[in-house]
């Protein structure tokens, strides 16, 4: 078992090397020029040049992108319950929200710059404002969906419906929230990224913008991929929570007795 | 210092060369000499620096003084005001190659041109047309981000750029480009659109609850343009202190661009650095008038305020280039 | 444990729990009612799709009663628990469970369910020790004993089932049965003063099954909760409850409701006395009577 | 019943209503400069009589968002059921994805616009590659953490993964899908937006590109109402097709017998 | 409906119909061997948490042959049905199935799981035509016949088992016993050469049980196919089996495989006579035998 964990997880990284090696390729081969799409392994050469210069914006961007992470968690969380709960709430809180995130956060960046100056709040704004939507979507589905077999084991003890929520709904609901969590997580840093091109001195997104006015592009791809190995980490870490919080609800995989 | 006053300043983009005397007066301590606390902020477009100060979010910037003609044609309260002129030279151009068989102006009929929407070289072009007697409609536009341009007048997607040309000067160059060799510019200076550009403006509600923190301002940044003019090395290491992920190489070369160019003019010597002429001032709101229909002419003296500017003897201006 | 936990329940009973019982149903006038179903009948859906599921019913089962409830598939007796337990509203009539007519909070009920439904994230002893996080006065206590007297109840519960050394596992590592023993054990941590069993023992081999007819005798005799109980196997019906009510076919009504009156404790070889074999006969035949009802689809 | 419906839908609006008059008086009381953010009443006017001139551009918007959607949606059923399926592509696909969408979508415009030229090409594959990850995310949870009792049924009919994909794991991952289509459908429009503020020169993103750089704000903002307009709209749509295909996921709420 | 199918069926399979059938078992080396069991057993995790679920047992089963498991709850019952479906791989040990080691497309296999585990999101007729969607030669017809043959079959299934009407109901609007008769059809549908039966009556009272005993026994004497049944019913292992498998406690082992030779077809009567009777009575001290094995979770 163990070793075939292994071999699987192998398997993996060489997959994922594969298409580093591909993309390279592709560049070598089309004689892209990198001002366009740089070979990665310019990208890695810079990063790894750049990094001290890189870090203290890759700090702020993690951190900014954190609080505003676990603020839209918790409001997504809230939200959804709300919404998959009641009926009136769905009606109309839905629709608001969908037409809040059909519009692009560039467009509010600037009344948050405006109110709360430049810097890290809009971004912790902007990250919270485009990462809730997924969280609340999915507990309010699995909400809305849970087995009311479920429910009235709980029901005929006379449960309150808070206790219902929090014993059955909501564990129910958590391989949903997991799931989300990822989306969440990888807009949570381009809504951080994204307010920093706008308004922030310093940051990711800030180095992106000033490497990109500069055509410096291998620069902004290194931002990139730092963008990308948080937002994998992260997920990472996610992973490794929801392995054991919902391993009952993936519990086929369990089931193959060798 | 207990009395110091914040002034939160704006610049017109992400840190640039260009942007040296303000960075230089920071690090030499002639702001906190006026009882000042100065923020510099990068910015997100010259235009944009109007609008940062008309919302209230920041007390000054680095900006377009067309943008505040635009603006105070409809809301005169809120515009902000031009104290320092610094760039009294139009930046707007048209670059195009020299192998596109563009070789006058009447060439850009039947063309496509990119442009940025909304930048002033954009917008003006229907009247660089009508003054220069071209056919407007027959010139296209394709809108495209500002840092599109030069990749795609390189690639061969567009015919030519409607540019600033302290920006895509160095675009070219960073994208590895001649951009005197291989490309023509037609600058809008020189087709009867002797406009001007950007400076040092400050929001109406600072001038009218802390006149002396604007002289105190302007003082300071005067003194940082003049001595950048003396020495940009100097102020690329006051740049490189406030921003260290700049391109000392290009961004020197920009600074200097902008002296040449833009700031260092036979008008600059007749009336010093920051001052303007009010007849070419108003020719100049005419344009824009113009050029964005506008409702209102708004006065020279609505957009540009002499009052804050040093004595002149103070205001001479010598650029070595080092 | 049951017996451990019994002076507490005693405490907050009425009843003596070594009243020389006779098996008699109780009189109605003489104890309280806990469960009242008057003119009650159940439909689901509306319009075309409304499909009946329960005739208009009326039940009356006293305080402290065992009421056994037999009929064919599918002709309400699920609903009937599931009205006393409050998780369904009649559509015509009143249904009234200790005293007040929403059954939920009225009594404090155990309810194992006819299909075993645990929660698939918890395991066996924790789903097991639902009903304590819940239901007043052990739910104040839970986040201090669940670790201790909590966890040693549900263990004490499902040793007494067979279960011994499951509590640890999740529900779907657990064959039919045994999740039907620990679904039966959900229902009675508690010490509900309202037990509805619907088809408890279904799954399970005769020898167990008997076995557990004996705790639930034991334990009825000395808690004396009200209990509905409903199955398919008349001689279970005929062992443990004081009462059977005997329902039609879809949508079914009450169409018998007869008294059990052999001595308490009764044995499993009380059951193949004739007297026994007799009452089991004479359910047979109302249920043949019952099925005979024609018994369509909407 | 559907008096009661309607009861509920009269509340729902009147609290979206409720929401716009807040904002108005909002707005007016604190005296708000509509430069940063306008008043409803003012965007709705301008909505109002811009129409005409809007309306190609909301049909071209429309078209190439609906195109990358509707691309963005095969392609997120097709990735999340490899991924939801298979260990390999779990690990594989997973952390490339969630490293691809922590990036800023912005700094992949201008590559698509350099090989594609300015126009719809890019916009359709922005508004693509942003809007299907959540779909792969909600498709491939769903699959794995479908109950095993359901897949058997099926296998002990000796069916192929594929039919157990297409008859369980499919039908029982629905409510997810449904919930991530209307996260997808919003950042489409982001996406579609984003591009064509970036090079284009027709649909709301130049709209707005243009208004904002004549500092016509309340004209941005009608571009901003259109969006999220449209984005309710698609919802609504999609909601009446949930509806129709979920019903058995919340049947809970009609097990009301009244 | 059934007897429709009949012709189609009967040119695939071997056996005549009608052949004179005494209810002994078929001798093994006679005919084909269905289900082989050799040392198979079952454990469910690894290292500390490994439950056996099943010790090292040795079936087998011929085909045609109607074989009844029966044992205390929790012994592998459902373990070896699964492992016959191929839905579980043993531990140690082979299974061999219609000649083949994996079984799942081994033989065309109708299975009733113990839980009736209906789709939810189909309405009961489709998830009873499940397998002939699934299952050649119907799944090439499928598109073609489901709006009128397949759906008249699986229609005429439901009405054998009263549920006519019940067709475009879901899952969640039948009651227990009506999901399980609907389950029943589903296994038998697609006219399966392998039927794997858990419990199948356990939910449904004695007479309506006792109707489906009688059509199974039809069924089987018509189709012939092989039948592996688990029950707690020793009378319905008597009444319908032709082989009797009695397991011990957990994990399981067969501690005695007996044939029945009452002569088919049997009727409900016969299960009242002294024969069955002692036999039941002699089932029944088996597995008195096998439940005194003990039985502790890991
Ligand atoms: N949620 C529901 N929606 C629609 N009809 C339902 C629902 N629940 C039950 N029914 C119908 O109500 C009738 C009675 O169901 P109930 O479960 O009470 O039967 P039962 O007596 O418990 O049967 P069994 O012995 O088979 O469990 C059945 O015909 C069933 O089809
Ligand atoms: N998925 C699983 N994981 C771990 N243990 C399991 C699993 N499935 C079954 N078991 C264990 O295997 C043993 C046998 O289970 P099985 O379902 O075969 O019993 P059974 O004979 O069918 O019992 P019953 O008559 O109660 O249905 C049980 O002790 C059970 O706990
Ligand atoms: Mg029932
Ligand atoms: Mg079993």
């Amino acid at each position: 078992m163990t070793a075939s964990d292994i071999r699987q997880k192998a398997w993996s990284a060489a997959l994922i090397v594969l298409f580093f090696v591909a993309w390279e390729l592709f560049c070598v081969m089309t004689g892209m020029s990198d001002l366009v799409l740089p070979r990665p392994s310019e990208v890695f050469v810079t990063l790894y040049q750049k990094f001290p210069l890189l870090w203290p914006h890759i700090l702020q961007t993690l951190a900014t992108t954190m609080i505003g992470f676990v603020l839209g968690v918790g409001l997504g969380v809230v939200l959804g319950a709300v919404i998959g709960v009641s009926k009136t709430a769905y009606d109309t809180a839905y629709p608001l929200l969908v037409g809040f995130s059909s519009i692009p956060k560039v467009a509010v960046v600037p009344i948050f710059v405006l109110w709360f100056g430049s810097g890290s709040v809009p971004a912790v704004l902007t990250a919270l404002s485009i990462c809730f939507f997924p969280i609340v979507v999915n507990i309010a589905t699995g909400l809305a969906t849970t087995e009311p077999e479920l429910e009235d084991v709980l029901k005929a003890l006379g449960a309150s419906k808070l206790d219902i929520l929090w014993n059955v709904g909501l564990p129910r609901t958590m391989p949903f929230f997991f799931a989300s969590l990822k989306v969440a997580i990888s807009y949570a840093f381009v809504g951080a990224v994204l307010s920093e091109t706008v308004a922030s001195n310093r940051g990711i997104g800030n180095v992106m913008m000033t490497a990109s006015s500069n055509f410096n592009v291998p620069l902004v791809f290194a931002g990139l991929f730092v963008l990308a190995g948080l937002g994998v980490a992260l997920y990472v870490i996610f992973s490794l929570i929801e392995g054991r919080v919902t391993g009952w609800a993936t519990r086929k995989n369990d089931l193959i007795a060798t | 210092s207990a009395q110091e006053t914040t002034i939160k300043l704006t610049l017109g983009w992400k840190t640039q060369g260009s942007d040296a005397a303000f960075f230089y007066a920071k690090d030499n301590g002639y702001f906190k000499e006026e009882g000042l606390n100065v923020v510099i902020d990068q910015g997100e477009g010259s235009g944009a620096t109007v609008t940062r100060i008309m919302s209230g979010a920041y007390d000054a910037g680095f900006g377009d003084v067309n943008a505040i003609i635009q603006n105070a044609s409809t809301k005169p309260q809120d515009a902000p005001v031009m104290v320092y002129q610094i760039w009294n030279q139009p930046p707007f151009a048209i670059v195009t190659k020299k192998t596109s068989g563009i070789n006058t102006i009447k060439d850009f009929e039947g063309r496509t041109l990119g442009g940025a929407q909304g930048t002033p070289t954009t917008r003006l072009l229907p009247v660089f047309a009508q003054k220069n007697k071209l056919e407007g409609e027959k010139i296209k536009i394709s809108n495209m981000a500002p840092n599109l341009q030069e990749p795609m007048l390189i690639k061969g997607d567009i015919d030519a750029a409607l540019v600033f040309n302290i920006t895509s000067y160095f675009n070219l160059v960073l994208n590895r480009q001649d951009p005197d060799k291989d490309y023509k510019w037609f600058s809008f200076g020189d087709y009867g659109l002797d406009l001007y550009s950007n400076g040092l403006m400050v929001s109406r509600k600072l001038i009218a609850s802390n006149p002396k923190a604007v002289a105190g301002l302007v003082r300071a940044v005067n003194k940082g343009m003049i001595a950048v003019a003396k020495d940009q090395n100097a102020g690329m290491k006051a740049a490189l202190n406030y921003d260290n992920l700049i391109n000392v190489d290009v961004e020197k070369r920009r600074l200097q661009y902008s002296f040449d160019k833009l700031i260092v003019s036979a008008e600059m010597k007749e009336i010093g650095v920051g001052d303007v002429k009010d007849d070419r001032m108003t020719r100049a709101i005419g344009i824009i008038v113009e050029g964005y229909q506008l409702a209102r002419a708004p006065a020279a003296s609505e957009i540009f305020s002499r009052e804050f500017l040093p004595p002149r003897a103070e205001r001479e201006l010598k650029y070595t280039a080092n | 444990m049951l017996a451990s936990g019994l002076h507490a329940l005693l405490a907050m009973m009425r009843m003596q729990p070594d009243s020389e019982f006779s098996g008699a149903p109780v009189p109605a006038a003489a104890v309280p009612v806990a469960i009242e179903l008057s003119d009650a009948s159940v439909t689901f859906g509306r319009g075309d799709r409304a499909v009946p599921a329960l005739s208009k019913t009326t039940l009356r089962i006293a305080d402290g009663e065992f009421v056994a409830l037999v009929g064919p598939s599918g002709c309400g007796k699920s609903t009937i628990l599931r009205l006393a337990s409050g998780l369904v509203q009649p559509t015509t009539g009143v249904v009234i469970v200790g005293g007040r007519e929403v059954a939920a909070r009225a009594l404090r009920v155990g309810m194992a369910f006819q299909n075993p439904t645990m929660l698939p994230w918890m395991t066996i002893e924790r789903n097991i020790m639902l009903p304590l996080k819940i239901v007043e006065p052990f739910r104040s206590q839970f986040r201090k004993l669940r670790k201790t007297e909590f966890r040693d109840k549900a263990n004490a519960l499902l040793e007494q089932v067979g279960l011994k050394g499951f509590g640890s596992r999740y529900p779907w590592q657990l064959s039919g049965g045994m999740l039907q023993r620990a679904n039966l054990c959900r229902a009675l941590i508690h010490e509900p003063r309202m037990l509805l069993l619907d088809e408890p023992f279904g799954a399970l081999d005769q020898f167990t099954r008997e076995e557990l007819w004996s705790i639930l005798q034991e334990l009825w005799m000395t808690h004396r909760a009200t209990v509905l109980l409903v199955t398919h196997d008349l001689r279970e019906a005929a062992f443990l409850a004081s009462r059977i009510c005997v329902m039609s076919a879809r949508p079914g009504r009450i169409v018998d409701d007869s008294p059990v009156t052999f001595s308490r404790p009764r044995t499993v070889a009380m059951t193949f006395e004739p007297d026994f074999v007799a009452l089991n006969q004479k359910l047979r035949t109302f249920i043949v009577d019952a099925r005979s009802a024609p018994a369509e689809g909407a």
